[in-house]
């Protein structure tokens, strides 16, 4: 169909967008080609200055980049995995399914900024339960907030924790939705359950799949709350990721015009890799 | 072989269930105790391991004077601010979500696919990222500190989920549907609103439950951009978290502010069984 | 006064979807355009509907340029193959829906409502919901909707193609009856079909379209006896006419080492390699007839496909019985060589059995 | 909305607020807060405020969350409205953010906030965007009474910008029932052959601890531990190490710079002196409860508070915290200075000056400004000056989760403490310690200078990547070193050399 009406739809929506953000995007770039901070909090003009220092001289942010490439793939391939073994098992009759689904709905509901202060007591390494519970078995204290590898680990947990359900809830509603024949079809060759996975559920799945995998990249690589509640990104820089990082640089050391360059390259990066992401994805997943 | 699958389905579910409830009751512990209860050893059930207090929860509706944080005004604030960002989000994302659905754009390279993409790309934008430029944004056009200039934020960081949801819903729904509506003699708009709309609802819940509760956890930018007349709830529980962390009232105000979206659980659910919403998640 | 199109060419990437189709359809009458899944039906019905405007051409309505008149004015009317009806609505609030759509008043509506209902036998489902039907209950439902609207251009786009196989039968004979009584001579009435035998018995005027080209056009007896190449041929049949390479050697044609006796019709024939035709009909088991191997055989229906194949020979026979064969079975069949046709390398009918009967 | 919240707020105060013990006092009849003392006389005394009408004037606040200096602020809010007739809005901020809260809209040219609570070492970030402190309240009776280190830190070049309204520095607290306990003197000396006493050295303050770690010393049935300080990165945790840093560095022999040698502007950070301050620091993670490693001041406070460590050094808080009347360790706490060291760093000769050493750390902390962009200064200062009123300020420093600590002459009195349930000795020990603070001529104040942000951000991690084991205290504090000089080339070399000649001053108490 196409009629001049058309743009009657998209344009209120698109222009609003366009109109709030643009100014912030423009404003964005010019500001990563000054050096705008605390004591010169001018919009002079310095060049690509802050781009050479990125590319030269910070490490830290190549390595909380990394960092969160790392957090980011790791939960959301325990996300999808976890969510997607829920999904089956509730799709199919159980007892008390109506519980188990709302249950397991509810981490997403919490603001995660509020909720992982209740996981900083939660793993609180002398005065949380998890350390003390473990005691009672006989189990060293774990570090969990202030060992280099274990707080990153801690992080997955409370990350899995929160978003878990939203993959969930994509995968049971996909789930519910898929057409009956494929598997009636199955169920007269005689196929194994595991077979039936393999080769139909999963298959029927992959689009579903591969948007609720991206929509989840995208919001974990913005993860920054729980971290910042959690451990600060330490111990020493064990858990900064790059958002965490931009903060920390903006916000906290108030180097604007440097802050501006993090956020620009970072966007750069972010969009080039989830849109190559998004293609492998689709080439690994659904074979045509 | 079949039993043991059971078992193995049933643990699994079980422990989940555990791991998610846990810092819940945890919580709710907590937020009965006081200084000593927290801080001098690990202590669980209210009168066996320690006294309950209700300080915790009385910090939520006492004054600042008196060391609490009052949060009746910042949830209505944000109530209103979520609803109002949603609402506005759902509709103008539903119509740009039905044209990139229904219609074909070209101009220049740019695709249906590109446009969609532009949109649900807002949301690889970290806050940190946009909450500077969107206080100078603000500041200039004056809607610094007050709840319209944060629905405007808002509406970035939902339409972009609106228009993903409604994207994929229409593109479900059978495009034969809207044409019939015109051969019968339907404009475009009637089509949408007679037709196309009342059949959306299963999607319009789900963006709209999307929406609310991305809108209702953000954080940062309701702390950048508010000052002293609008206050969102997240943003005042977190001025909790003083030098002195109040582990009790912050437990209780993490379980206040869950408890409306606990309906909202409820309400997907309550689809999800009757099989309505699968369409539009799928 | 008739709708009247010259030159529609659609192309929105890189293949044809409409290439330079024109027609003159009359009031009052039945065409149904035949042509396989893709070959552009649904595209040049959306194009008369006015959901698709071609790259270029045009069409003309009671001498009026159609292109100008948007969709919802062109007072049209369409049937698709999924049932689409409005799903939100009960069965008598989608019949009346175009019509409140045109602002009848509600006795006007209440009318064609009824009678629609009752044409197409639904009387009594008023206040059913959409879902609670059947398929078939579905389309009759999105039938009455066009035929209630009675409008001037009837578009029906194989509507029959998703029911199952008895409903088909029974819904066709009817719309033999809806169409001989229900419509008004004003309307002209489009049908769109995969299926040969539809347009045999609708027995309307035949538009033969492939690749978005029309290939034949011409009453349904014509297309069927005097298919004037070898894709109509493949089209206009189901299953497709067998096509076999052979030569034509003085009083026989030869191939596979079979050597059938040369029909009459065929004695002007000169001697060369041709593609020579026959109905899957025309192909019956028979002891004394040749051998071939089973490849394949499909029951369907009251029917059993076969088939076979001899060298690099494959041919499709239609048995109307039901039997069983075992899959490399050999079977010994006859060809009916009085229903040869005879195409030339380039594919146009050289020779039909039916041309040369009528002289 | 208002409606139901005033309800709401109106029956909890009934059922919260105790009627108040009747005193000849007018004022704390009203204002409970201050009954101990009753009005006091002066220029912002509750009187003074009474005759001032600020109706239809409101008064905008960005404080730190509640109760840290949150809850006295809003308190006294509460009550400059109620006798002036001014409205006041209060926001509270976690402590990390304020800075950022009130500098977007400074930098943005904007003043949503009148007045803006921070830490000290902003004032040379924030001072260009912030309003003098009129004559008039610089010359006044109450501000005579502020000790001159503490308008030192309130002033800029003479200029004073921030209204003294808090003092901080850092000192040790120590368990009192345990250092002084003739039985674990006794068996202390028994197990390692040296005595038992308050920590001279931060060598001795690190043996004491590693002692007293992981035992049940107190008998409640829990494990103690030796020690709780603040290592979290980006918790003000750089104060902990120039605290830890201040014995080895500072050396009286060689003023003219902490931090950087004001000469030639070179870091000093990286040098022996404050190497071994680190090494003593990566140790204590061996003596610290269990994820003592992230502990942000909440959780060092907590802990020793909680009773869960035998030492801890830090701000007031923790102490008075500590001495609260329900706490579990009221009065089995002591306090002394920092502890020193038995080697100086000498950066002149390149060698260890032998012999004892010992240098205060002045932490400054909490300051507030009035925005110079504000419409009500007037207005703003009175709020501040009544803030700290003396009546106030009396009230204010006796309740630890306010914050409020220590700043004028008349606190170092130890009748003022015991009046507040103090055992004598341990008043005595903590004026004493503060008014030693006072008078030392060698002695450290947190860097203030432009970039200061950057610079702490940058020790910070480097201490806390060596504290987690990242890298050597050398490499750790070689990479801070190096960001240093990239900062300077950044901010200009002579922006901060100008601004720590005055931080400098301070530091050998020549003002």
């Amino acid at each position: 169909m196409n009629f001049k009406h058309k743009y009657v739809f998209l344009f209120p929506g698109l222009f609003v967008l366009i109109g709030i953000l643009i100014f912030p995007i423009i404003f964005t770039i010019r500001l990563s080609l000054s050096g705008w901070n605390s004591y010169t909090p001018e919009m002079n003009f310095i060049g690509i200055t802050n781009y050479i220092r990125l590319f030269t001289d910070d490490p830290r942010f190549w390595e909380s980049f990394f960092r969160l490439s790392f957090l980011s793939v790791t939960t959301v391939i325990l996300q999808y995995i976890i969510g997607f073994a829920l999904a089956l098992i509730v799709w199919r009759e159980i007892k008390f399914k109506r519980f188990f689904r709302v249950i397991f709905l509810i981490p997403m509901m919490t603001t995660p900024v509020i909720m992982t202060v209740i996981w900083r007591t939660f793993f609180h390494e002398s005065l949380g339960p998890v350390n003390d519970l473990l005691g009672n078995l006989g189990v060293k204290p774990i570090l969990w907030l202030s060992d280099p590898v274990i707080a990153k680990f801690t992080v997955i947990i409370v990350e899995v924790w929160q978003w878990t359900p939203f993959m969930f809830l994509l995968l049971l509603a996909g789930l519910l939705s898929l057409p009956k024949e494929p598997f009636l079809a199955a169920a007269i060759d005689g196929a194994s359950p595991f077979r039936k996975f393999v080769y139909v559920t999963f298959p029927l799945m992959a689009p579903i799949s591969i948007g609720a995998i991206i929509i989840r990249l995208i919001e974990a690589s913005k993860i920054m709350d729980t971290v910042f509640v959690l451990t600060s990104g330490g111990p020493g820089t064990a858990t900064e990721t790059s958002s965490f990082y931009i903060y920390i640089k903006g916000l906290r050391e108030f180097q604007m015009g440097y802050a501006a360059t993090l956020s620009f390259t970072y966007l750069v990066i972010m969009i080039i890799s989830l849109t190559i992401i998004a293609k492998v994805l689709t080439k690994l997943m659904i074979k045509e | 072989m079949e039993k043991l699958y059971k078992f193995l389905k049933y643990t699994f579910i079980i422990l989940w269930t555990v791991f998610i409830v846990a810092p819940f009751l945890w919580a709710i512990s907590t937020s009965f105790k006081d200084f000593q209860s927290v801080n001098s050893k690990v202590t669980y059930i209210p009168w066996l391991d320690f006294e309950p207090t209700l300080e915790g929860w009385r910090v939520l509706v006492k004054s600042p004077a008196r060391g609490g944080v009052d949060i009746v005004e910042p949830y209505f604030n944000s109530l209103f601010v979520t609803c109002t960002a949603s609402l506005i989000s759902i509709v103008l994302g539903t119509l740009a979500a039905y044209a990139l659905s229904r219609f074909t754009f070209k101009a220049g390279f740019v695709r249906n696919n590109d446009i969609t993409f532009f949109f649900i790309s807002q949301r690889i934008m970290p806050p940190i990222v946009l909450s500077i430029p969107f206080f100078i944004f603000l500041s200039t056009i004056g809607l610094l500190d007050s709840l319209i200039g944060l629905v405007v934020v808002y509406i970035v960081l939902l339409m972009p989920i609106a228009v993903w949801i409604m994207v994929d819903f229409f593109n479900r729904v059978p495009k034969e549907l809207d044409e019939t509506a015109l051969i019968d003699g339907c404009n475009p708009y009637q089509a949408f609103y007679k037709v196309v709309l009342p059949n959306s609802i299963p999607g319009l819940i789900v963006a709209g439950m999307f929406c609310i509760i991305f809108g209702w956890i953000d954080f940062f930018f309701a702390f950048i951009l508010t000052f002293t007349e609008v206050q969102l709830l997240p943003v005042k529980v977190v001025a909790l978290n003083s030098s002195i962390t109040p582990w009790w009232s912050l437990s209780a105000s993490a379980l206040i502010s869950v408890a409306p979206l606990i309906i909202v659980a409820f309400v997907v659910e309550r689809y999800l069984s009757k099989g309505n919403l699968s369409g539009a998640l799928k | 006064m008739n709708l009247v199109a010259k030159n529609l060419t659609y192309k929105p990437d890189d293949q044809y979807h409409l290439n330079d189709v024109s027609f003159n359809f009359e009031k009052g009458r039945l065409y149904t355009i035949l042509g396989r899944t893709l070959s552009g039906k649904t595209t040049l019905l959306k194009t008369i509907a006015g959901l698709l405007n071609p790259d270029s051409g045009n069409i003309n309505f009671e001498d009026k340029n159609f292109s100008k008149v948007p969709v919802w004015e062109r007072n049209v009317a369409m049937v698709y193959q999924q049932f689409i009806n409005y799903p939100h609505l009960s069965v008598y609030e989608n019949i009346s829906f175009p019509l409140k759509q045109r602002k009848l008043n509600e006795e006007d509506i209440k009318k064609n409502v009824d009678d629609a209902l009752k044409t197409v036998g639904l009387v009594g489902f008023e206040n059913r919901k959409i879902q609670e039907l059947s398929g078939g209950q579905q389309q009759r439902v999105a039938l009455a909707r066009s035929l209630a609207k009675k409008a001037k251009i009837l578009l029906l786009d194989e509507p029959l193609v998703n029911l199952d196989y008895k409903l088909r039968e029974q819904l066709r004979e009817e719309f033999k009856t809806i169409f001989n009584e229900g419509l008004a001579n004003e309307t002209i009435l489009i049908y769109s079909t995969t299926d040969p035998q539809e347009v045999m018995e609708l027995n309307g005027e035949v538009i033969v379209l492939d690749e978005g080209k029309v290939l034949q056009t011409g009453p349904a007896k014509d297309i069927f006896e005097n298919p004037i190449n070898l894709k109509v041929a493949e089209i206009s049949n189901d299953p497709p006419m067998n096509i076999i390479n052979g030569l034509k050697i003085d009083g026989k044609i030869t191939f596979e080492n079979i050597n059938i006796k040369l029909p009459k019709h065929l004695s002007q024939l000169d001697n060369k390699n041709y593609n020579f035709g026959i109905r899957s009909s025309e192909i019956k088991l028979d002891d004394s007839g040749e051998e071939f191997e089973i490849e394949l055989a499909e029951i369907s229906g009251s029917e059993t496909l076969l088939h076979l194949k001899r060298g690099s020979t494959k041919v499709i026979a239609l048995i109307e019985e039901v039997m069983n064969f075992k899959i490399h079975e050999k079977v010994k069949v006859e060809f009916n060589s009085d229903k040869f046709y005879v195409f030339a390398e380039d594919g146009k009918l050289i020779s039909s059995p039916y041309r040369i009967k009528n002289g | 909305m208002k409606t139901i919240k005033t309800c709401v707020t109106a029956l909890i105060s009934a059922l919260l607020v105790f009627s108040p013990v009747a005193y000849a006092d007018k004022w704390s009849d009203q204002f409970p807060h201050i009954k101990a003392t009753g009005d006091i006389p002066g220029e912002c005394s509750y009187e003074s405020m009474s005759k001032k009408n600020y109706k239809g004037k409101t008064l905008k606040i960005n404080t730190h969350a509640v109760p840290v200096m949150g809850e006295p602020t809003a308190l006294h809010a509460e009550q400059f409205a109620k006798l002036t007739g001014a409205k006041v809005d209060v926001t509270h901020t976690p402590a990390g953010d304020l800075y950022a809260k009130a500098m977007v809209p400074f930098q943005a040219g904007q003043a949503p906030y009148d007045i803006v609570f921070g830490f000290s070492n902003f004032i040379n970030d924030w001072k260009r965007y912030l309003e003098p402190v009129p004559k008039k309240y610089v010359e006044m009776k109450q501000m005579q009474d502020v000790t001159p280190s503490h308008i030192g830190i309130a002033s800029w070049d003479g200029v004073m910008y921030q209204f003294p309204v808090d003092g901080d520095r850092h000192y040790l607290k120590y368990r009192k029932d345990v250092i002084d306990n003739p039985k674990y003197q006794k068996k202390y000396k028994a197990d390692t052959g040296k005595e038992l006493r308050v920590p001279q050295t931060w060598k001795e303050y690190g043996e004491m601890a590693a002692y007293f770690n992981g035992w049940d010393w107190d008998g409640d049935g829990e494990k103690e531990y030796g020690s709780a300080e603040v290592m979290k990165k980006d918790d003000l945790m750089y104060a902990a190490f120039y605290s830890r840093s201040a014995a080895y560095s500072k050396n009286p022999k060689t003023p003219g710079g902490f931090f950087f040698d004001l000469k030639t502007m070179k870091p000093l950070i990286n040098n022996p002196g404050f190497v071994e301050a680190l090494t003593d620091w990566v140790a204590a993670t061996k003596y610290v409860p269990p994820g003592g490693i992230n502990f942000g001041l909440g959780d060092e406070i907590g802990s020793f508070g909680g009773g869960q460590t035998l030492f801890s050094f830090s701000w007031d808080d923790a102490f008075v915290a500590a001495m609260q009347p329900d706490s579990p360790i009221n009065n089995k706490v002591g306090a002394a200075q920092l502890p020193g060291a038995m080697k100086v760093w000498n950066r002149t000769t390149n060698s260890w000056d032998e012999g004892f050493n010992q240098a205060p750390f002045f932490v400054w902390g909490w300051a507030v400004g009035v925005a110079k962009k504000s419409k009500e200064k007037e207005m703003a200062f009175d709020y501040l000056c009544f803030f700290a009123n003396e009546a106030n300020h009396q009230a204010d420093i006796g309740i630890g989760r306010f914050g409020v600590n220590p700043f004028r002459n008349d606190d170092f009195k130890a009748d003022v403490w015991t009046q507040i349930g103090w055992d004598k000795d341990i008043a005595q020990s903590y004026v004493d310690t503060l008014a030693q603070m006072e008078e030392s001529k060698n002695r450290v104040f947190p860097l203030r200078v432009p970039g200061t942000f950057e610079f702490n951000a940058a020790l910070a991690t480097a201490a806390a990547k060596a504290l987690a084991g990242q890298l050597s205290p050398q490499a750790a504090l070689d990479e801070a070193a190096k960001q240093w000089e990239d900062i300077l080339n950044r901010v200009g070399k002579d922006n901060v050399r100008k601004a720590y000649s005055v931080g400098v001053a301070m530091e050998d108490n020549k003002l």
